[in-house]
């Protein structure tokens, strides 16, 4: 660590106005229709289709798109994503990131695919009816590391062969197409286009601890073929850093949202003739979440900020990575813990928090910024 | 001779556990956790299971002849029992009839004619109401004597087993006026008119075990179904009450260490297959990072499991145990939680998800920080024990 | 528009500080270090240095002119030049000439007359007495009109510069039943009679700085000593004062950021010289764990930083600050702490001896954490500020 | 894990009436005269001789020695060794390790020496005037591995020749003979007597962060001859555990020193009207020493009682090393933050326990049991 690099702007926490509104109207939406609808979807394993068809509506497929393409963005935009990212997840993480699954294949598209892959595909996403489309890197394997992926590719005839796994892919049984990562053989870990279709491609429901109304899948590939234009370019790394850091998006609004509702609670609620907010136990945890919360934010949009800037970023997005994964899930355990034994039933949405924030520490794809 | 080792004695119920925990209990968690509201088929079995390990529970046995000799008794039985059965299935274990926290109560302060006429029955335990948490001396429930029968009016929530039960243990005050001494346990039959399950809760965690939410009204019970004492000494009052929980706490503490041990087995196992080593020689910077995460994981865990040994073993040979007990049921009870969260953490995507029982056990663990006295009141137990504080000082 | 890096603006004097601090401040380290209570030499060199420095320091420098305009002014400059300078030496940045606390408080409450009255002069600044820590309200040093001058009598420890600086700014009461309202600060020069220097103590760290400890006896200073309005206003009278605080508790933070990140930039070098690679991508269960523990540890810098950059920055932009003042002192006080302790574990026996700073830096950090209010202290402010309670409710 | 390892006899914490008179005058000598000596032994870098001395005649040199060599063992003897560890640790730990380390020696001499080292040296060792003698394990480079000394044993005619450089060596000025652990080349690590005044031995003052008045120092060795019966047995993963046990042991009564001292600290100190104490905040901090604390100790008594009954004992040492490396460091800082700006200054004895208790994570050899 060097003296800290420099830019030419000023250090700034401002968004710019265009920021605001879409992250103002995301917020919104969050609080009017994700936050009430989201422990059915938890329950049903999945998003409900009107949901998030409206989400569409916000445009979040076309903020990772530029204008030339028919998106709206004009420069990097994941200072803008993260904030709207986050902005959903206040609402609920799960339906977050049903929301966004398409969003993620339109800017992996629209950043690394090639003329004729964007041609292809890229028109329905900028378009009225967004397909279903998921990104998926995560294996279902112990220690996976989106680095070293167990599925491969092989070179064929006309293109490449695809076998292996995928879990935790977002609305995997109602994707039209899959961003999928696998090992190139002959090179390193790559991203491939596959469509749903495709033959060899089963999709099985593979619900988790939380996220659920994301109707997490697996996706198993056997001899799968794919053309030549399925391979996106060159950015593997910076795939995996930009969902990494939508993944802290989503950490960042949830643990908001867990310390927005705790702060009411413990103020109400009476124990030994007092709030239990007079009791330092319990004002100090909240004091905790509120330091640690500020600090995921402030260091996600640091890596977003420089991914924006075009500097490196790598060193950021992990350090904003473990900030978020690890005080993350001690704010959802701490949530649950502030409401004691209310805390542990559905209730109250800080059971949820709980199961979902823990998807932080585990997840990569699914979401991109 | 100081010596932490299970013994010879004990490794027979101690196996005998285990073999249920692993041929009954483990096979249905998954089952059992997504069908909540649902008896689980296994309590069939169960049954006369429990009924043997009732034998040992705590308070239960002979009590030593002389105070000098060691003894390892029915309460390190009941936690290192617990423990493994915990390592089958939490929910499953808290649903055990007649294992109930009520049974417990029951045990601990009814007379000879209330023990001999509750026998058999399956006891829950009805103290939370859904404006007291941890503040039992809150209670707004009353008991109200009328003739020959205590009238009862008030809502209790977080019962455990409490739709399964035959009857459930309710506290009352006799009168609100004069705090925690007033507070009594009454014994009320299943079907009392009056009594009425308001609703069972959906849950985290431990779904197996029903969780039911009732309402009291006018419920009337013979005045022979309040449990000990019915005058209201300001003294000792509430001694009998807090006496059932210094012997329940390390029962809960050996919960967690059950349900933790679950998780680092499955991790070990997932981690060996995926080529580590755990070397504890060697645990080091150099090592991989997923190795000394564990280690330091069952560092954590070792704590916890030895914690909640001392306190069982200092209740069976009669010493007072209430602080140890706290100990360990503060130190298994956030460690479970932590070991298991982390546990899916290390593994990954694959541990979060349903395919694998870690992350149920994520969620089973966080009970075991809560109920039967959260985190803040272990830790308000002990430092008033060791400030010299009461509880009005240090609050 | 959101950017979190430091400006090109700024770059100078950045770099300016991390020459200073590379070439005069870290090579005498150890040798201050050992030779506690003696005066570093380096402070001749330094005191051009600080008077430069303080043209920027906290409160300093020109205000926005348009509320809307982004600055990156003298706030933000002071965090990033003690970062570095702490980064160099903590306890040579604590005693540099003319940049106390106690110059601080002059330039937050003092009038046009006094500031220039005091200009030049190094101030100390003596709160903290025997009998009260974080309860400045239990202040018992007395202060007496008489005639034109206050008479001062009572005892201070903990002050920090207190025998190398000119003056000392004295916190004393004018009414010890009128509460916080009725402290005010009075200036007292060195040499004035009855203010007698105890002992200077011998401290864990920062032993380049020293650490008197006063008693003041009859002392006699001018009324226009007297820092401030000399009325007790109940309202508002303990406002200056505290605005003092949120204006250094910034700083703190960043010391404590600087000396974090000196710890963490000779452990990445003794882990790369070992062989072992930082690689963030890859961060994962199967890197070794010390390249693990290195990146959780350069994850709560980077929080601690950040959060030290936020709150002078809201300062600059003459956003109220308390808050998130409050939050970097916090966060930043117990992760220096913690990252040091870390350090000097993964790095081994090496890190422990006197042969490296790593064990240094462990000593000075803990400072961090409890001087110009405590951990504890920032959580209460923190708390406060997020439920809406007052000191009386949330103690 | 399988089901708990069973033994005959039942669980127990009870000491036996020997172990209870032994820890007991030990603690006597630590609360009467090491407490009083440490700030003065900490500041001067070294133990006073004559409390050393004082110390021998508890006969700490026989604890690890059979009957049959002139000790007091009638079997294993490191629960007893760890409750005097501990014991001594409770007045200071830099001078308990100082009064330990020649019986690291003469435990390491009668366990693993051949007839002949024993008959050589150990007499002194259970005589009247002990020598003063160190095991030297660590290493003074980052990330030293005692399973990979960098010191290095070649075979040599007669013997063997050692070149390395060992740190953290306890009193290393005064000391006579050294066992030290090298890499013996075509072999693995091992143990070997080397006489302080051995040709090619060099020997430096390396005061570090804290156990100050046990006189730390370098070894440095460069070609420096050893005869055949310097080489210890087969034994070294069992010293490198037991090792470690023994900074157990130390940390173990460090901490109780803490607990001891802050208790009536926090309940004497007035703040806003009330004792500290009376603040959850501080209580809490009180409850979770004491908690960590006890659990340091079980779990330290029962890696040494496995060790004394021949069970497999790596795991459990393991484990209550990473505890009392890592919560005891939490004690020691939480100790002094309890006392705040006071807790800073000598005149308390926190500080120093703040500085000692950071050795246990880093220290390997000086003690064993």
């Amino acid at each position: 660590m060097a003296v800290g690099t420099s830019t030419p702007g000023l250090f700034d926490l401002t968004p710019t106005e265009d920021q605001r509104l879409i992250r103002d109207t995301a917020a919104e939406f969050a609080a009017e229709q994700l936050r009430d609808r989201a422990a059915e979807a938890d329950t049903r394993h999945g998003a409900p289709d009107d949901l998030v068809a409206k989400s569409a509506e916000l445009g979040l497929t076309l903020l990772g798109v530029p204008e030339e393409l028919g998106g709206v963005a004009t420069a990097r935009a994941a200072v803008t994503s993260i904030l709207v990212t986050e902005a959903l997840a206040t609402g609920d993480m799960g339906l977050a990131v049903a929301c966004l699954a398409s969003a993620a294949v339109s800017t992996a598209l629209a950043r690394w695919g090639s003329g004729d892959a964007q041609a292809t595909y890229l028109p329905r996403f900028v378009g009225a009816d967004v397909p279903v489309a998921a990104l998926a890197i995560a294996e279902p394997h112990a220690l996976a590391d989106p680095f070293e992926p167990h599925t491969v590719a092989r070179r064929a005839p006309g293109g490449f062969v695809l076998d292996g796994a995928k879990s935790m892919v977002v609305r995997a049984a109602q994707a039209e197409l899959f961003v999928i990562s696998a090992h190139l053989e002959g090179g390193g870990p790559a991203l491939f286009m596959v469509e749903a279709d495709t033959s060899g491609l089963t999709v099985t429901a593979d619900p988790a601890m939380g996220v659920r109304a994301a109707g997490l899948g697996r996706v198993d590939l056997t001899d799968v073929h794919v053309p030549e234009t399925a391979l996106l370019g060159e950015a593997y790394a910076e795939c995996v850093r930009l969902s990494r850091l939508a993944w802290c998006g989503l950490a960042v609004g949830t643990a908001q949202a867990v310390l927005d509702y705790v702060i009411p609670y413990v103020n109400d609620r009476v124990a030994f003739g007092e709030p239990v907010s007079h009791r330092q136990g319990v004002a100090f945890t909240v004091a905790d979440i509120a330091i640690e919360l500020e600090a995921m934010r402030l260091a996600t949009y640091r890596a977003a900020a420089r991914a924006d800037a075009g500097l490196p970023f790598a060193r950021e997005a992990a350090l904003a990575h473990r900030l978020c994964a690890e005080k993350g899930m001690r704010i959802g355990s701490d949530g649950v813990q502030l409401l004691g034994g209310h805390g542990y039933v559905r209730e109250h949405p800080v059971e949820r928090w709980y199961r979902d924030l823990r998807a932080v520490g585990v997840a990569t794809g699914g979401v991109l910024v | 001779m100081i010596n932490l080792e299970v013994p010879e004695t004990l490794a027979t119920v101690v196996s005998q556990a285990h073999r249920a925990a692993a041929e009954i209990l483990r096979p249905g968690s998954r089952r059992n956790d997504r069908a909540e509201h649902t008896r689980p088929p296994e309590l069939d079995v169960l049954g006369p299971l429990a009924d043997h390990l009732s034998a040992f529970g705590p308070g239960g046995g002979p009590k030593p002849a002389n105070k000098a000799e060691n003894r390892n008794g029915s309460n390190l039985t009941s936690v290192l029992g617990i423990m493994e059965m915990c390592w089958g299935d939490a929910g499953l274990l808290l649903s055990l009839p007649r294992l109930g926290l009520g049974n417990a109560a029951i045990a601990s302060v009814a007379n000879e004619e209330q023990a001999k006429r509750f026998a058999g029955k399956w006891a829950a335990m009805a103290i939370t109401e859904p404006d007291c948490g941890s503040d039992s001396a809150a209670i707004r429930t009353t008991a109200a004597l009328d003739g020959d029968e205590y009238v009862l009016d008030g809502e209790k929530i977080f019962v455990t087993s409490g739709e399964r039960a035959d009857v459930v243990v309710v506290w009352a005050t006799l009168d609100k006026s004069k705090g925690r001494a007033a507070i009594k346990s009454f014994v009320v039959e299943k079907g009392t008119p009056g009594f009425e399950l308001v609703r069972l809760e959906h849950k985290l965690g431990i779904r197996a075990s029903d969780t039911a939410h009732f309402r009291l009204e006018n419920v009337r019970v013979p005045r022979e179904n309040l449990l000990g004492d019915p005058e209201i000494d300001v003294r000792r009052g509430f001694a009998g009450v807090m006496q059932t929980f210094d012997n329940t706490r390390p029962l809960v503490a050996a919960m967690a260490v059950g349900v933790a041990r679950a998780a680092l087995d499955e991790t070990r196992r997932l981690l060996t297959d995926a080529g580590l080593t755990i070397d504890y020689d060697r645990a080091g910077p150099r090592q991989p990072a997923a190795v000394a995460a564990f280690i330091a994981l069952e560092a954590d865990y070792e704590a916890s499991y030895l914690l909640t040994l001392e306190a069982a073993w200092m209740a069976d040979n009669a010493r007072p145990n209430s602080l140890p007990a706290s100990m360990a049921k503060a130190k298994a009870g956030r460690c479970a939680t932590d070991i298991t969260l982390r546990c899916i953490e290390l593994v990954g995507s694959l541990g979060y998800s349903e395919d694998s029982l870690l992350e149920k056990w994520a969620r089973d663990a966080k009970i075991m920080d809560i109920f039967e006295g959260t985190q803040q009141v272990q830790q308000l137990i002990v430092a008033r024990r060791l400030l010299g504080k009461s509880s009005t000082e240090l609050k």
